[in-house]
């Protein structure tokens, strides 16, 4: 239980800071960073609390597989949207 | 001694995820989050999930950190405009307090462990021993079906904003034997990933990311240069999975009367051709998600 | 015969690791760029071989020698490509002397 | 410095098509050169599969289409000379290039503990060997070895930054030189060329 305990401390702490990001930055390249960095912090309290007498549930762990996937959809999205955005305002 | 590697390697997470965040420099601040990423990666194998673990590595450290590198040399950087100490103080506060109950709330949330039997009791007539592969290609095929239009909908997105395309530069003699044995390996591991998936860790979602690494080999060095025709076979193989995989869950609606429900006994080979389609197509849309798809043609280049 | 292939194994994963740790001292005590590749790119894929040698030896069974030989030429010959690149990127900024 | 600072690749300029007079014959010695690649390639990716998964018989539906799509993703490469190695060459260079990586890690770490006796800088080096296949594998085992980095390949003037720029050093780069030419199966009037 105590690693679990670990895990959940870094992933809790993972989105603490990603939050602070998050509100104090005007980068958005920082801010979709952030952003990731909040998902792998949710993905990681997730599976930590997913264990039971050290088994991990098969169900969580499908749903952050395609959480990973959809975020990185939603990164190159977000990315092409500030690429234009940062285009538009040049003119 | 198990432990000890615990606390250094959770240490390590937050270490490197603070280094990333808390850095002006836009190349540090990817490079911080990569070796986040694979810590990460390293720290979910502890955890017991090393199918998440695999597509951490590839997806979230690897196709990420790319991502946000490219997008790192286009974008202009923010006014620093740096907000006052008492917003920073009340917000630091709330990412305290935040992280605090997040922690307390998970660790004190009692383990209705409801899915681990169920998904034993049935896992011997998935088709598959991987729990993890039957839980996305069978139990819950249906999220993945709609996971895979989520990705086709970002592409969409992507073609209709039309961000530049990313030109390769000459990146001298040493890229051909580079090349010449990571692209075919990158093949290579994806098939055995996908083949493996059945049984042990492995599946489509990282044999596509990988098989997509192979490919943005070829267009960043130069090799395939990403021309109008190339594009729409492209975008053909990227939908390609999409219409399998509907077809395939109305086939089996007419077959057996449920939406995924595979017939008896055959459910690996419908799992097995639905995730080899998957796979080529996942490769194809996280590539073109990368390259970008210019709404001209690339006469200019 | 397995604890002798025990110790071989440990005794060469423990060189490997030690070959990553002085690259990674190599990384923070040389003066510049490019003398810090040479630690990046040589200890680096040295090491790793021995630590995948070290492993194949723990393991006892030929088949995974395939497996971590793969490991190795992958790592190795990026490690080298990666290191040219960055030379390469770093002479045409102007460095030369 | 990365995507953006240079010029667009010039596809009339990479390697591959340089201004030869057969430029017909050329091409189609390139194309088929391709193709035997691919081939090559596919058969390499057969035999890993087959080691990979040999217990295991129905695992050839992946492993075909995956060594059709590895052999396809080759052809976009430009074609290489094909490759006529001495077996006995092979096996020397082997024991050199493991000989030599070993004492190339030796010799960085010492120069990671002591960094102050460091006297680094760069050694232009002319080489011998042909374009192409011989080339490529020098710059290679350059960087691989003790004290050496390639840092720029102009044609057959190679930049290469050394630790040591004493004579051992190029000696060192010529005994190198020579192993691959013996590899090759290069005499020196080929070499000349």
């Amino acid at each position: 239980m105590t690693s679990e305990l670990i895990y959940i401390c870094a992933g809790s702490g993972l989105v603490g800071l990603a939050f602070y990001r998050l509100a104090t930055c005007r980068d958005m390249l920082l801010r979709v960073l952030s952003l990731n960095v909040l998902a792998v912090g949710i993905a990681i309290l997730f599976l930590a609390s997913a264990r039971n007498a050290g088994m991990t549930d098969a169900v969580p762990q499908a749903f952050i597989l395609t959480g990973i996937v959809v975020l990185v959809a939603v990164t190159a999205a977000l990315l092409a949207l500030a690429e234009q955005i940062d285009s538009q305002r040049d003119e | 001694m198990s432990l000890a590697f615990d606390i250094l390697l959770a240490f390590g997470v937050v270490f490197t995820a603070a280094a990333a965040l808390g850095t002006h420099d836009r190349v540090a601040s990817i490079a911080g989050f990569v070796v986040t990423g694979l810590l990460v990666a390293l720290s979910l194998v502890r955890l017991g999930a090393p199918d998440v673990a695999l597509a951490e590595a590839a997806i979230g450290a690897g196709l990420t950190g790319a991502l946000l590198l490219r997008s790192a040399w286009r974008l202009k950087p923010a006014e620093s405009r740096v907000s006052p100490a008492i917003d920073r103080i009340i917000v630091a506060l709330i990412a305290v307090c935040l992280s605090g109950a997040l922690a307390w709330a998970v660790y004190t949330a009692p383990g209705a462990a409801l899915y681990p039997a169920l998904v034993s009791e049935r896992l011997a007539e998935s088709g598959v021993t991987n729990p993890v592969t039957a839980v996305l290609l069978n139990f819950r095929a249906w999220d993945t079906l709609l996971e895979i239009a989520v990705l086709f909908v970002a592409l969409i997105l992507v073609r209709i904003v039309a961000p530049a395309h990313p030109q390769p530069v000459v990146l001298g003699e040493l890229m051909l034997p580079f090349a010449r044995i990571v692209v075919p390996m990158c093949a290579f591991l994806a098939g055995h990933l996908l083949w493996q998936g059945a049984s042990v860790p492995g599946g489509a979602f990282q044999a596509g990311a990988i098989l997509a690494g192979g490919l943005l080999v070829l267009m960043l060095g130069g090799f395939a240069v990403l021309t109008p025709r190339l594009l729409s076979w492209g975008m053909m193989v990227a939908l390609l999975g999409l219409a399998v995989f509907a077809v395939a869950a109305l086939s089996t609606e007419a077959l057996t009367g449920t939406l995924l429900l595979y017939p008896d006994g055959a459910a690996k080979i419908w799992i097995l051709m639905i995730e080899a389609v998957l796979t080529l197509s996942i490769a194809a849309m996280l590539c073109l998600l990368f390259c970008g798809m210019p709404r001209r043609p690339l006469n200019d280049v | 015969m397995t604890t002798v292939l025990q110790v071989v194994g440990l005794t060469l994963t423990t060189f490997g690791v030690s070959f990553l740790l002085i690259a990674a001292l190599g990384v923070w005590r040389l003066p510049d760029v490019l003398s810090r590749l040479h630690a990046l790119t040589k200890a680096d894929s040295a090491g790793l071989a021995l630590i995948a040698l070290g492993a194949a030896c723990l393991k006892g069974r030929p088949d995974s020698l395939l497996v971590l030989g793969l490991c190795v030429v992958l790592v190795a010959l990026s490690g080298v490509t990666i290191g040219h690149l960055i030379a390469r990127a770093h002479l045409s900024e102007g460095d030369l002397e | 410095m990365t995507i953006h600072d240079v010029p667009p690749i010039d596809r009339q300029q990479t390697p591959s098509a340089t201004t030869e007079p057969h430029q017909e014959v050329l091409a189609v010695a390139r194309s088929s050169g391709r193709l035997r690649g691919a081939i090559t390639t596919g058969t390499v990716l057969v035999v890993l599969w087959a080691g990979f998964h040999w217990n295991d018989p129905t695992s050839w539906t992946v492993g075909v289409p995956m060594a059709l799509i590895g052999g396809a993703l080759v052809l976009f490469l430009p074609a290489s000379a094909p490759l006529q190695l001495s077996p006995l060459g092979m096996l020397r260079f082997a024991k050199f290039a493991i000989i030599g990586i070993l004492r190339g890690a030796v010799d960085v770490s010492w120069h990671s503990l002591s960094p102050r006796t460091l006297q680094p800088g760069f050694i232009p080096w002319r080489t011998h060997l042909p374009k192409g296949g011989p080339r490529r594998l020098f710059a290679v085992a350059i960087t691989l070895l003790p004290g050496t980095l390639t840092a720029r390949i102009e044609d057959d003037m190679l930049t290469i930054h050394a630790l040591d720029l004493s004579d051992a050093t190029r000696d060192a780069l010529a005994a190198l030189e020579a192993h691959i030419a013996k590899l090759y199966r290069l005499d020196h009037k080929e070499m000349v060329l």
